[in-house]
């Protein structure tokens, strides 16, 4: 017997959640769409913000969503900075992208590692008033926890949406790698643009980080869950969309809140991968194969 | 691998030149090497500005597209998962062409009206003729003095390459520009241009005006080797 | 006349929506050195794909030697005696040319020879194009003349019946073409039958025997280099109206 | 052979038991290394997931160890059929692997693996007959005719099975079907045109690089005696199985065998001074390096090395 109370419930956190996803994966879509470059990492960037995030709010009671917008300046300069020597070591020397991908997926272990190192593998949580409450809407309850993680992630996302249609500098990303040479004949350097657009793609995922230590306990194995989502979503949501990879993260998060509902929670982290794993194996051969 | 041989070629404000000769012969690498997207082994290439000469040998194709030439590529290279309109603005991206978007649009639109008409349609979805006029809307949209044009005619139906063509030249007239144009359409291409030269091999072995290219027997021999 | 050694009967074949071949005719008898001019974008390079296997035609029948291949592997083509070279050259950057030749010595042209027997009959062949020299240099240290030539020795190793040679001669120099003309004459006195695209008009109007024209992905014109220079379907195509 | 002799010996007469075990971890890597560099190495198809066929190996021999216990009746004859059985088991997702080959490569190709090792992880995890996630015990065998212990005579085997594994390797490299894999490699286009069946030969490098993961997995078992699909599944043995052969070179064979034995040791050691954080963090900092300053691996400095000893 299906109760509606409970499907109602699960859609909703499902699209709470989803708005969350879309904060997550919205560097990948940036990134990995636009750029063509695989950030396997980038998930350990969100949880490097959670950590950022839990050590700021626990020392200095900061409010984590005040942190994640202080931090992103930061990881903007070191997602400049990760891309510099990604392009000085490997672009530039017109190396395949397989041997990108592997570097980071080796930087996503020095990061795991290196929080392991500093704070430990317990489980952490942050702290804010309006965590513990929520909104009570007849039979649907919707606590801020969520809420407030879907609202930033929608926010952003729209934000993002805006300036890539809007600016010159966000057509300039939404163009570089379809034909970075036809982009520096419009007059815009490419290696710049992309550095720009690494920075952005990383600059999220301090905001990310904030809002993933609000919605749950954080400990460093984390990220590796996050990579099939953050996948998942990117190549659901049409690569490079930002407006798909939100209608995309909704869908899984849905996925996701009927699963654990219906059967289980420990079936609910494989879903992403599985439909990571379905999409790619079933998807017309040369869509988006390079 | 050499492509060019000692090349020399020279345009002065206003011209329309004509590069000819068939695929493979150098008039691509020509005009790459001008853009800064081929570096020269020798040589130089000089710019003259406001009376200030520059040597464009070593600057990014970037750097030159902000001195005020453009370059339509060969083969469009548009950007085919954005927009009609996203690919003009992102044509006005230089500084001093940003100040005349809104002048340049309307000028484009005016010249093709068929892009008026699909500004929200992707580039890659359009036909062959649609996608040149928007390569060719998309280098005017930066304001340039000099317009560099890559064998603009590959793939299209004669009637498409002579309107283009027409265009071109209107374009060039309105506009106050100095084109240099890679064409196998010979006969096309002769129609707007002032003077040309013909290279075979990465060498030039002809050089003349208008009338004196149109010679047919003189086509023949350069183009086809008889 | 006995039966032709390829024929290509109403081939179409489609990119999303655009029309790259709309019912080509092609033959080829065997020993003739066929031309096959077109401007660019009139699906020359697709009608070798066809050929070579790495395209499927969606209309049309493909045969060679009496059998229909079009739906047969690139691989089995290739064992067939159908070899090819390609525009943008296409080496295996980890081996050196010698070992480039070994791939299709070993694969393609049936002696299941050992390798030192391989290494031998590759270097007779570099010896034949004239770039023994090169044998042990891996192919990213070549210039794009001997790029080519590699190319064209490793077609050769596969020991072709038809040889597809797709513009082998853009960007060299006229003595560089007069070079591997040379060549390519030797090789269809051996018995070897060549389909040569090509936009180097020289070239192609000098060596094939016949000659087939594309336009737009279909024939417009056939028939002898004369002929041809003296079609007017032919000079509007190229020289424009 | 006369390795093989070597190691015999030792276990004869040398009896502390760590240098087993870590000599067990070693072999092991070995012969993941060799598996993972003949479909990542060879044919450059780069797979994340190799967790994935070890621990379908591992939890195969598993069950076959509690489900019939062959162990009591005929002790010699109990780990060949484990083997087996695990690579059989691991070749047939080979076979899957094989599939997604033929649709995808490069970078997409290698997510997917990413993803087969986690959708594994999960349905292991779901299935309260393989342990769940509370895990499985299984009980090593406490005697064996011959050796003082079982572990010297796991010890025994993985030896046999490494060299096995290298010789395997080595075979490939050196016949016509290794120099097909590196036209594959290459350009799959040409090596079509060159008569190369690309398709046959990716399923080959595919099935044969999981089955020898799956050997090694059904191993495991008994070297753990206590099996648990995150740290048996997980992106742990995918990131070793993949830096051993990278840092080592994965142009030949000696490439992983050298990245196997150095790195294996190193992780080893790391183990016992620090922490199992640091052998991992060991592992990264050596990836991204090599990756980095030189992707030929250890091999290609040493012939880069020996190169400008000639001149």
């Amino acid at each position: 017997m299906v109760s509606i109370d409970l499907l109602l419930n699960a859609v909703v956190a499902g699209i709470l959640i989803g708005g969350f996803y879309a904060a997550v994966s919205l560097g990948i879509s940036v990134v990995f769409g636009l750029l063509d470059i695989a950030n396997i990492a980038h998930p350990l960037f969100v949880i490097t913000g959670s950590y950022f995030t839990f050590y700021l709010n626990s020392n200095f009671g900061l409010d984590p969503i005040l942190v994640g917008l202080i931090l992103m300046p930061l990881f903007f300069v070191i997602g400049n900075i990760v891309y510099q020597s990604y392009y000085h070591f490997f672009e530039k020397q017109g190396a395949e992208p397989l041997r990108g991908l592997v570097f980071f997926f080796g930087v996503l272990f020095l990061i795991e590692v290196s929080i392991i190192i500093t704070f430990g593998v317990d489980y952490q949580l942050v702290e804010a008033a309006y965590l513990g409450e929520s909104l009570n809407l007849g039979i649907v309850n919707v606590s801020y926890r969520l809420f407030i993680p879907f609202l930033v992630g929608v926010l952003l996302t729209t934000g993002l949406h805006f300036f890539f249609a809007k600016t010159f500098y966000g057509r300039a990303i939404m163009g570089v790698s379809q034909d970075s040479l036809a982009l520096s004949l419009m007059g815009a350097d490419p290696v710049r643009i992309k550095s720009v657009a690494f920075g952005i793609g990383i600059a999220t995922a301090s905001m990310a980080g904030a809002l993933l230590v609000m919605i749950l306990p954080i400990e460093p194995a984390l990220g590796r869950e996050y990579i099939g989502r953050v996948f998942a979503v990117a190549v659901l949501g049409g690569l490079g969309s930002v407006k798909g990879a939100l209608f995309a993260a909704i869908i899984l998060g849905i996925a996701e809140s009927l699963t654990a509902t219906y059967f289980g929670a420990a079936w609910s982290s494989g879903v992403s991968f599985g439909f990571l794993l379905l999409v790619l194996a079933v998807r017309p051969a040369g869509l988006f194969g390079r | 691998m050499k492509v060019l041989h000692d090349v020399s070629i020279e345009m002065t404000e206003g011209e329309t030149v004509i590069l000819l000769g068939t695929n493979g012969n150098g008039k691509s690498t020509l005009i790459k090497t001008i853009m800064g997207i081929v570096p020269p082994n020798q040589g130089e290439i000089i710019f003259e500005s406001e009376g200030v000469q520059i040597n464009l040998v070593g600057k990014k194709p970037q750097e030159i597209v902000n001195m005020g030439i453009t370059m339509v590529p060969e083969g469009r290279r548009l950007f085919p998962q954005l927009t009609v309109e996203e690919n003009l603005y992102l044509g006005a991206f230089r500084r001093e062409a940003r100040q005349n978007l809104e002048r340049n649009l309307s000028y484009c639109f005016e010249v093709f009206p068929r892009l008026g008409e699909r500004r929200t349609q992707l580039a890659g979805s359009m036909s062959g003729g649609e996608q040149q006029m928007l390569a060719l809307a998309r280098a005017i949209m930066s304001s340039p003095k000099i317009l560099l044009i890559d064998e603009p005619s590959v793939g299209l139906a004669p009637i498409l390459v002579s309107q283009l063509m027409t265009s071109i030249k209107e374009m060039k007239e309105n506009l106050n520009l100095t084109v240099l144009m890679t064409e196998q359409n010979f006969s096309q291409a002769t129609k707007i241009a002032d003077r040309g030269y013909i290279i075979v091999h990465g060498k030039i072995e002809f050089r003349g005006s208008n009338v004196e290219l149109s010679g047919n027997e003189l086509v023949k021999q350069y183009y086809l080797g008889t | 006349m006995s039966q032709p050694l390829l024929e290509v009967q109403q081939v179409f074949k489609n990119f999303g929506g655009f029309a790259a071949l709309s019912g080509v005719n092609i033959y080829v008898n065997p020993g003739e050195r066929l031309g096959l001019i077109g401007p660019n974008g009139s699906g020359k390079t697709t009608m070798i794909n066809c050929i070579s296997g790495l395209l499927t035609p969606e209309k049309g029948k493909i045969i060679f030697e009496g059998n229909d291949i079009t739906q047969m592997t690139p691989h089995h083509r290739a064992r067939a005696g159908i070899m090819r070279t390609f525009q943008i050259p296409k080496p295996f950057n980890s081996m050196t040319v010698v070992e480039n030749l070994c791939i299709p010595l070993e694969y393609a042209a049936e002696h299941k020879t050992s390798l030192s027997v391989a290494e031998e009959e590759a270097r007779k062949i570099l010896t034949l194009i004239g770039i023994e020299a090169l044998g042990d240099l891996k192919p990213t240290g070549l210039t794009q003349v001997d790029m080519r030539k590699m190319e064209l020795a490793r077609s050769l190793a596969g020991r072709p019946k038809l040889l597809i040679l797709d513009e082998v001669m853009a960007g060299l120099s006229g003595s560089e073409v007069d070079e591997i003309l040379e060549i390519l004459f030797k090789l269809n006195e051996q018995g070897i039958t060549i389909i040569m695209i090509e936009h180097v008009m020289r070239a192609v109007l000098g060596f094939s025997k016949r000659i087939s024209v594309l336009n737009t992905g279909l024939n417009i014109a056939e028939g002898t280099p004369d002929e041809i220079l003296n079609n007017p379907e032919v000079e509007k195509v190229y020289l424009g109206e | 052979m006369l390795l093989f002799l070597g190691a015999f010996l030792i276990t004869q007469n040398f009896h502390n038991q760590y240098y087993y075990l870590a000599a067990f971890t070693v072999l092991q890597y070995i012969i993941l290394s060799q598996g993972w560099n003949i479909l990542g190495g060879y044919t450059g198809y780069v797979n994340f997931g190799t967790g994935a066929f070890f621990g379908v190996g591992a939890y195969t021999s598993a069950m076959i160890v509690k489900t019939f216990k062959i162990g009591k009746s005929a002790p010699f004859l109990e780990l060949p059929i484990l083997f087996i059985a695990g690579g059989l088991v691991a070749a047939l997702l080979g076979l899957g692997l094989g599939y997604l080959t033929m649709r995808i490569k490069g970078i997409y190709f290698s997510i997917s693996t990413l993803a087969l090792a986690f959708v594994t992880v999960t349905i292991i995890l779901n299935i309260d007959a393989l342990g769940g996630a509370t895990g499985l015990y299984i009980i090593r065998p406490r005697k064996i005719p011959f050796f003082t212990n079982y572990m010297e005579f796991l010890f025994l085997v993985m030896v046999a099975l490494s060299i096995f594994a290298v010789a395997f390797a080595r075979y490939i490299e050196n016949s016509w079907i290794g120099r097909g894999l590196s036209a594959v490699r290459d350009d799959e286009d040409a090596a079509e045109c060159t008569g190369v069946p690309v398709l046959k030969l990716k399923v080959f490098a595919t099935m044969a690089s999981s089955t020898l993961m799956g050997v090694a997995g059904a191993a495991y078992p008994y070297f753990v005696t206590f099996l648990e699909p995150i740290s048996t599944v997980s992106l742990d043995v995918g990131v070793n199985s993949l830096a051993m052969p990278l840092i080592g070179g994965t142009s030949t064979w000696a490439g992983p065998l050298v990245g196997a034995v150095l790195l294996g040791i190193i992780q080893q050691i790391a183990l016992v001074t620090l922490s199992p954080e640091y052998s991992l963090l060991v592992i990264g900092i050596l990836l991204v390096s090599f990756v980095i300053l030189a992707p030929e691996g250890i091999v290609g400095l040493f012939r880069k090395f020996r190169a400008s000893l000639k001149k």
